[in-house]
């Protein structure tokens, strides 16, 4: 069954993904990219870290997703149909496939026979958050802070005089 | 049987996507997707590490929080770029702005 | 009470008065002079406390650590002694006047407050000059009265003439203060420390043939190096060049420079420094012959001069060249007392020559006469101070002159007295030249609307003309108690004064003499001055030219010194400007125009070479971390 | 997981959806009843005893119309929007307990899910609105994403406050801490499979965080399009915003969606403030239903009466007034934990705050149409007897 569910999930993974760097309409893209992440929520399900799936489809669902496509849409232009990829993308090809044969050689050659996966009980991933990573929490709480602050200035339209 | 290995390889597979997306594609917003394709690469390696094999501390979950934390304050940073770009270019193919050529 | 260890606060004030000016100066009474004069008085009366403790409780040094480098510790402090104390008595005190006077004086200057400043900066720099107690902080004291001086000289500088003088002065004294700087370092290099103390305990142990730090050899050179050093600021011959085109400074500032700071540094140096002269017994008979030779010298070319100030000037290196020759004859109470006394004198001088520009706006003494009419303070003024000045019986100068004579004849060759004697008819024979000339004959029309100085100008003078009259007293033994300046000043030991009758007699003849003829000459008319001009023609015509010294530094300049810096100007062009730093910048050029096309501005490209880099590292750490 | 589970869960799914079309039929048929009432009309009458039938007819009538596809539409989009708001609308009642067992799959964190799952059905709009190549509906798609992203995060901190006055994200504990210790102790004595802590609070919620309430009230009903925040597909200004091309089973898909949702956030209120489904002599379905229904009349009643916003507003209200509003709770009610401090210094605090900006909200939104209605020489509320 997780088998079965895992190879599932993976191929939605993988072909969402591809989805997304082969498609030629950014929507589209979108779509697939939506599609992708939430069979990686999927996964982390298959991966007994259901929290995780939860932030995962909250925050991308419901917010990367979102601002992506209001982007999309903010800077709509004729091309968008016919965008395709640049020049470069049979080296990109090569490059794509170099790092997944070197990755995958090395997750082969270097495995180790873990098998069991543990649960995680929501109370102590929050407690850890805000005993030992308290810190860590607050400076990316600043870091949001500041992407958010930084987003307004740039994107903020200057009023003319 | 379902090992580490598995998830790695997908994770990866996912990365080398995410990596050919990034290099291949002209909008800028594209590949912005991409990023997130190789975030989410990330984010699913670290949790299944942690998964696997840390019972007792949540090392990974943890940073996978972070990830996506900086992940989308990355994607509200990059798009305002994005939407400053487009409004002073008109375009967010990044082929088209080579500011700093030669 | 205050005591001597308070004695450091007196450079002190005057240095935080020069900011104070500068800044807030224009907040205050008088704009800013205020601050810098009560700085001086403060100065004054702290110099008063200090003379007090000094005499009841003898002399001390204080010195504070200011850091180590090099296993070396650096100090700053200050030393209270005789010497340092008179001097510090000088400077405060003319230098009060010299500010008081200022006031009247630039009073519309549009840089008052500039002038005052650096006035308090000037004070306070000789200040610490006279009460270092250790080379190095002497050393900057040193150049901070040049970079003043400098500063004073060229104070006008919009007009060429005052900034070419302040270049003058500036670089002709630098150049003997590399040699006192070198110096310095070689006393240090063989002593290992900076202060004088020390330095002057080897010296001795040397003079009494004792094992020394300092061999017999580095103790003359360091001397002489010193001494060239004392020359340039003193204005001896062959640095003098730079006094007498320094007139080009307001009269105050000449009036300063002359009496109290800048040039009685040379002086002060060489005596603080006499014990190393003394062990270096050379060094002296050079200190003298440069002293008499300056003193001819000087005193042949003031004869000759027409402007008011430059016979001043001249009058001043001839003094200044009497000086070292008395430090030269071993004569130490001799020179630091004449330095007084001419300090004063030729402040009261220089004050007077100040107030006559005040009132007429001229300054060539063919164009005045008669001046006694229309302002007879000054021309009294003037009158003590010349008369001091050559010597007459009672004025100050008459006192301190003699010693200078005494000591001269005690311990030089018979030539050497001729030689002074003829100075000091010389002496007096331009003061009463320039005193008669200025001041008796005729009164010119265009001078009759010449006016008396204003009472901020005169009462400095009447102080100084007090003090040129009665500080020669001091020289004498008046109660049992006070044994003159002889017992306060000395090297070894003190002494009373020695009165030699001839000599004093004689001496007081020779003045009086001069002036005599100068009345004859100049006031009755009776004697003709042409014959004895056709005689002497060719020294008068060099002494008018300055003995072409100034004519051959110009030449210097002209055919070595500027030929060569435009040899070194081509190569700078050809060899370090346009092959080394342009050829450079082109080949850089040349090379990025072909290498720039890599950078294609385009993102993608960037970052995939970021990753081929990458994956080639993962690759290769691979390869060795896990295949080997 | 078995064969038989699969099929049990297929069971669960398909009776899930008859029954949350029972109640979307219901809800329309209360709506028109109700407003037409406080409009002073009778609503429907004709099909069936009291228009109980009309409902019906609208459906019957919308899956037999023509489903019409716009010729520039992205014709993916335009078909894969409608289900993604309505798989997650539908998904929501997965996790939402009726009763104590009458829940599909009960969660630790369900309301965290059901949050996430709310704010997913955005995306659905959106793209709806920007699939049918209609200006309107990219118009009304980018007002959705505004409004929606905007009024998300009061949403979440109420639900974060809540899950600080609870300390537990489990429905069915926070509806239990609701009640009196004793009663909660003996539900969650056979119900609380791991034993989690919580905080017993003991009155519903609503007494002593009336200010969660009102927040999520409002910010509920922003997230599910209700008047007066339906401005992303306000008929009368973007004629139906990203529904403007959608017609027949399609735009029924999104009705029903939206209905869906709103029953939503009415059953997330009553579960959430009201001790969900508990109450003296009826049974536990019944209490729930009165309360959802009431929370709905609320809504509708909403809708009767206030005017439409418009976006400035809407985006000035949420922004300003909403957003650090939540976190003013988020605080209060962090300090109320942290101290210890009794029930009522909680309402107290909040009854406070509201109060407070109640009071200074109305002035700043009434003061502009006073002053207008000074421009024209009449004082509102003064303008029937002056004519």
């Amino acid at each position: 069954m997780t088998w079965f569910l895992f190879i599932l999930l993976s191929v939605m993974v993988i072909g969402g993904g591809l989805g997304v760097v082969t498609t030629r309409n950014v929507v589209h893209a979108c779509l697939f990219l939506l599609f992708s992440l939430l069979a990686v929520a999927g996964l982390y399900v298959v991966l007994l870290a259901e929290f995780l799936a939860v932030v995962q489809i909250f925050i991308y669902g419901g917010a990367i997703i979102i601002v992506l496509l209001f982007a999309i849409m903010l800077t709509r232009s004729e091309e968008y149909p016919s965008i395709s990829d640049n020049s470069q993308w049979p080296l990109a090809v090569v490059a794509g496939l170099a790092l997944f044969s070197l990755l995958t050689a090395t997750f082969v050659v270097n495995s180790r026979s873990f098998e069991v996966m543990h649960r995680v009980a929501l109370t102590d991933l929050g407690r850890n958050l805000f005993t030992d990573w308290a810190l860590p929490f607050e400076i990316a709480s600043i870091v949001l802070l500041l992407a958010l602050i930084g987003s307004i200035v740039i994107a903020k339209v200057e009023r003319r005089r | 049987m379902l090992t580490l290995m598995h998830f790695q390889i997908v994770s990866a597979a996912l990365f080398s996507v995410g990596l050919y997306g990034v290099l291949a594609r002209r909008s800028a917003v594209l590949i912005l997707m991409s990023i997130e394709l190789m975030l989410n690469a990330v984010n699913l390696n670290l949790i299944a590490i942690a998964s696997f094999t840390d019972p007792e501390r949540f090392t990974g979950f943890i940073i996978a929080i972070f990830v996506i934390t900086v992940g989308a304050a990355e994607v509200g940073l990059a798009l305002a770029i994005v939407l400053r770009m487009f409004r002073n270019r008109g375009t967010v193919n990044i082929d088209e702005i080579e500011l700093m050529k030669w | 009470m205050i005591g001597m260890e308070y004695a450091w606060l007196i450079p002190v004030l005057s240095f935080v008065a020069f900011p104070l000016i500068l800044l807030l100066g224009k907040f205050f009474p008088g704009k800013g002079s205020s601050i810098s004069i009560g700085a001086m008085g403060a100065g004054f009366i702290l110099f008063l406390f200090v003379m007090a403790d000094l005499l009841s409780n003898g002399e001390d040094f204080f010195s504070y650590k200011w850091f180590d480098v090099g296993g070396v510790e650096l100090t700053w402090g200050f030393i209270i002694d005789p010497l340092s104390v008179s001097i510090l008595g000088l400077v405060t005190f003319v230098a009060l006047m010299v500010q008081i006077y200022s006031v009247s004086y630039m009073k519309d200057d549009p840089r008052f407050n500039w002038y005052f400043g650096i006035q308090a900066f000037f004070a306070g720099s000789m200040l610490t000059l006279v009460l270092a107690d250790n080379f190095l902080l002497l050393y900057i004291a040193w150049e901070l009265v040049g970079l003043c001086s400098y500063l004073l000289i060229g104070f006008w500088y919009e007009r060429k003439p005052a900034v070419e003088a302040a270049k003058k002065a500036f670089i002709t004294t630098r150049l003997a203060d590399v040699a006192l700087l070198v110096g310095i370092l070689l006393l240090f290099k063989q002593v290992g420390s900076f202060s004088m103390s020390e330095t002057f305990e080897q010296a001795e142990l040397l003079m009494a043939g004792a094992n020394s730090a300092l061999s017999s050899g580095t103790t003359l050179i360091a001397a002489l190096l010193i001494f060239v050093g004392a020359m340039g600021k003193s204005a001896q011959v062959p640095f003098h060049v730079w006094l007498p085109d320094a007139m080009e400074g307001p009269t105050p500032v000449s009036a300063l420079i002359h009496a109290a700071t800048m040039v009685a540094a040379g002086i002060y140096l060489v005596a603080r420094t006499f014990v190393i002269f003394e062990a270096a017994p050379d060094s002296l008979l050079i200190v003298a012959i440069v002293g008499l030779l300056t003193t001819l010298m000087a005193a042949s070319m003031a004869l000759v001069m027409t402007d008011l100030k430059q016979i001043l000037a001249y009058s001043t290196i001839s003094h200044l060249g009497l000086m070292m020759l008395s430090l030269g004859s071993f004569g130490y109470t001799a020179a630091i007392f004449h330095l007084m006394t001419h300090g004063f004198s030729k402040a009261l001088l220089f004050l007077a020559a100040g107030s006559v520009m005040h009132g007429i706006g001229r300054t060539d003494i063919r164009q005045m006469g008669g001046l006694i009419k229309v302002m007879p303070l000054t021309a009294l003024a003037f009158g003590i101070g010349a008369v001091s000045l050559g010597g007459i019986p009672i004025f100050a100068g008459f006192w301190s002159k003699d010693e200078i004579l005494l000591s001269v004849l005690d311990h030089r060759h018979p030539i050497f007295m001729i030689l002074v004697l003829v100075a000091v008819f010389l002496s007096a024979l331009y003061m009463a030249r320039a005193f008669f000339v200025a001041f008796m004959g005729e009164l010119s029309d265009e001078n009759r609307e010449g006016h008396e100085a204003p009472a901020l100008m005169a009462i400095p003078m009447i102080l100084l003309s007090i003090l040129a009259v009665t500080f020669g007293l001091l020289a004498l033994e008046w109660t049992d108690s006070f044994h003159g300046i002889g017992s306060f000043i000395f090297v070894h030991e003190g002494h009373g004064f020695e009165f030699n009758l001839i000599l004093g007699l004689g001496s007081a003849i020779l003045a009086a003499s001069a002036f005599i003829i100068a009345w004859l000459i100049y006031v009755k008319g009776s004697v003709p001055i042409s014959p004895f001009k056709r005689t002497f023609a060719p020294i008068i015509s060099m002494a008018e030219r300055k003995y072409y010294l100034d004519s051959m530094y110009q030449g210097f300049i002209d055919r070595v010194v500027l030929v060569f810096s435009a040899l070194v100007a081509k190569f700078d062009r050809v060899f370090v400007n346009d092959v080394a730093v342009n050829g450079v910048a082109e080949s850089v050029k040349r090379s990025a125009f072909t290498l720039r096309h890599h950078v294609t501005g385009l993102m993608y490209n960037y970052a995939f070479v970021m990753v081929v880099g990458a994956i080639a590292l993962a690759a290769a750490w691979w390869a060795v971390a896990v295949k080997g | 997981m078995s064969v038989s589970a699969i099929l049990m869960m297929a069971m669960w799914l398909l009776s899930l959806f008859t029954i949350l079309s029972l109640v979307v039929l219901s809800l329309i048929w209360i709506e028109r009843k109700f407003l037409g009432r406080l409009q002073r009309r009778l609503g429907p009458t004709r099909t069936g005893p009291f228009g109980l039938m009309q409902p019906v007819a609208d459906a019957v009538k919308l899956v037999l119309k023509e489903d019409m596809l716009p010729s520039w539409a992205d014709k993916a989009i335009f078909w894969v929007a409608p289900l993604l708001v309505l798989v997650p609308s539908f998904m929501i009642w997965v996790t939402i307990p009726a009763t104590e067992g009458l829940v599909v799959q009960n969660l630790e964190m369900g309301l965290f899910v059901i949050v996430a799952l709310l704010i997913l059905s955005i995306l659905g709009i959106l793209l709806a609105g920007w699939g049918s190549a209609n200006k309107y509906g990219a118009l009304g798609g980018l007002r959705a994403a505004a409004q929606l992203v905007s009024y998300e995060v009061p949403l979440v901190m109420v639900v974060v406050s809540i899950a600080i006055l609870v300390q537990s994200m489990d429905l069915r504990i926070i509806v239990a801490s609701q009640l009196p210790l004793a009663t909660a102790q003996s539900i969650l004595g056979e119900a609380n499979q791991s034993n989690v802590a919580f905080n017993h609070i003991g009155v519903p919620l609503v007494l002593i965080f009336p200010l969660g309430l009102v927040l999520f009230l409002i910010a509920g009903l922003a997230e599910v399009g209700r008047i007066p925040f339906d401005i992303y597909f306000a008929e009368s200004e973007i004629v139906g915003g990203p529904f403007v091309e959608y017609s027949g089973a399609h735009w029924a898909v999104f009705f029903l969606a939206e209905y869906i949702n709103t029953f939503v956030v009415a059953a997330l209120v009553a579960l959430l403030f009201l001790a969900g489904w508990h109450g003296p002599l009826l049974p536990p379905l019944l209490w729930f239903l009165i309360k959802t229904y009431s929370v709905i009349l609320v809504i509708y009643w909403i809708r009767g009466t206030f005017p439409r916003l418009r976006i400035d507003q809407l985006m000035a209200f949420g922004w300003k007034g909403m957003i650090p509003l939540s976190f003013v709770g988020v605080v209060i009610t962090s300090v109320y934990r942290f101290y210890d401090w009794p029930n009522w210094s909680l309402s107290l605090m909040s009854l406070t705050t509201l109060a407070v900006v109640g009071y200074w909200m109305y002035f700043k939104f009434t003061r502009p149409v006073i002053k207008l209605a000074r421009s024209y020489g009449r004082e509102p509320g003064r303008s029937r007897s002056a004519r």
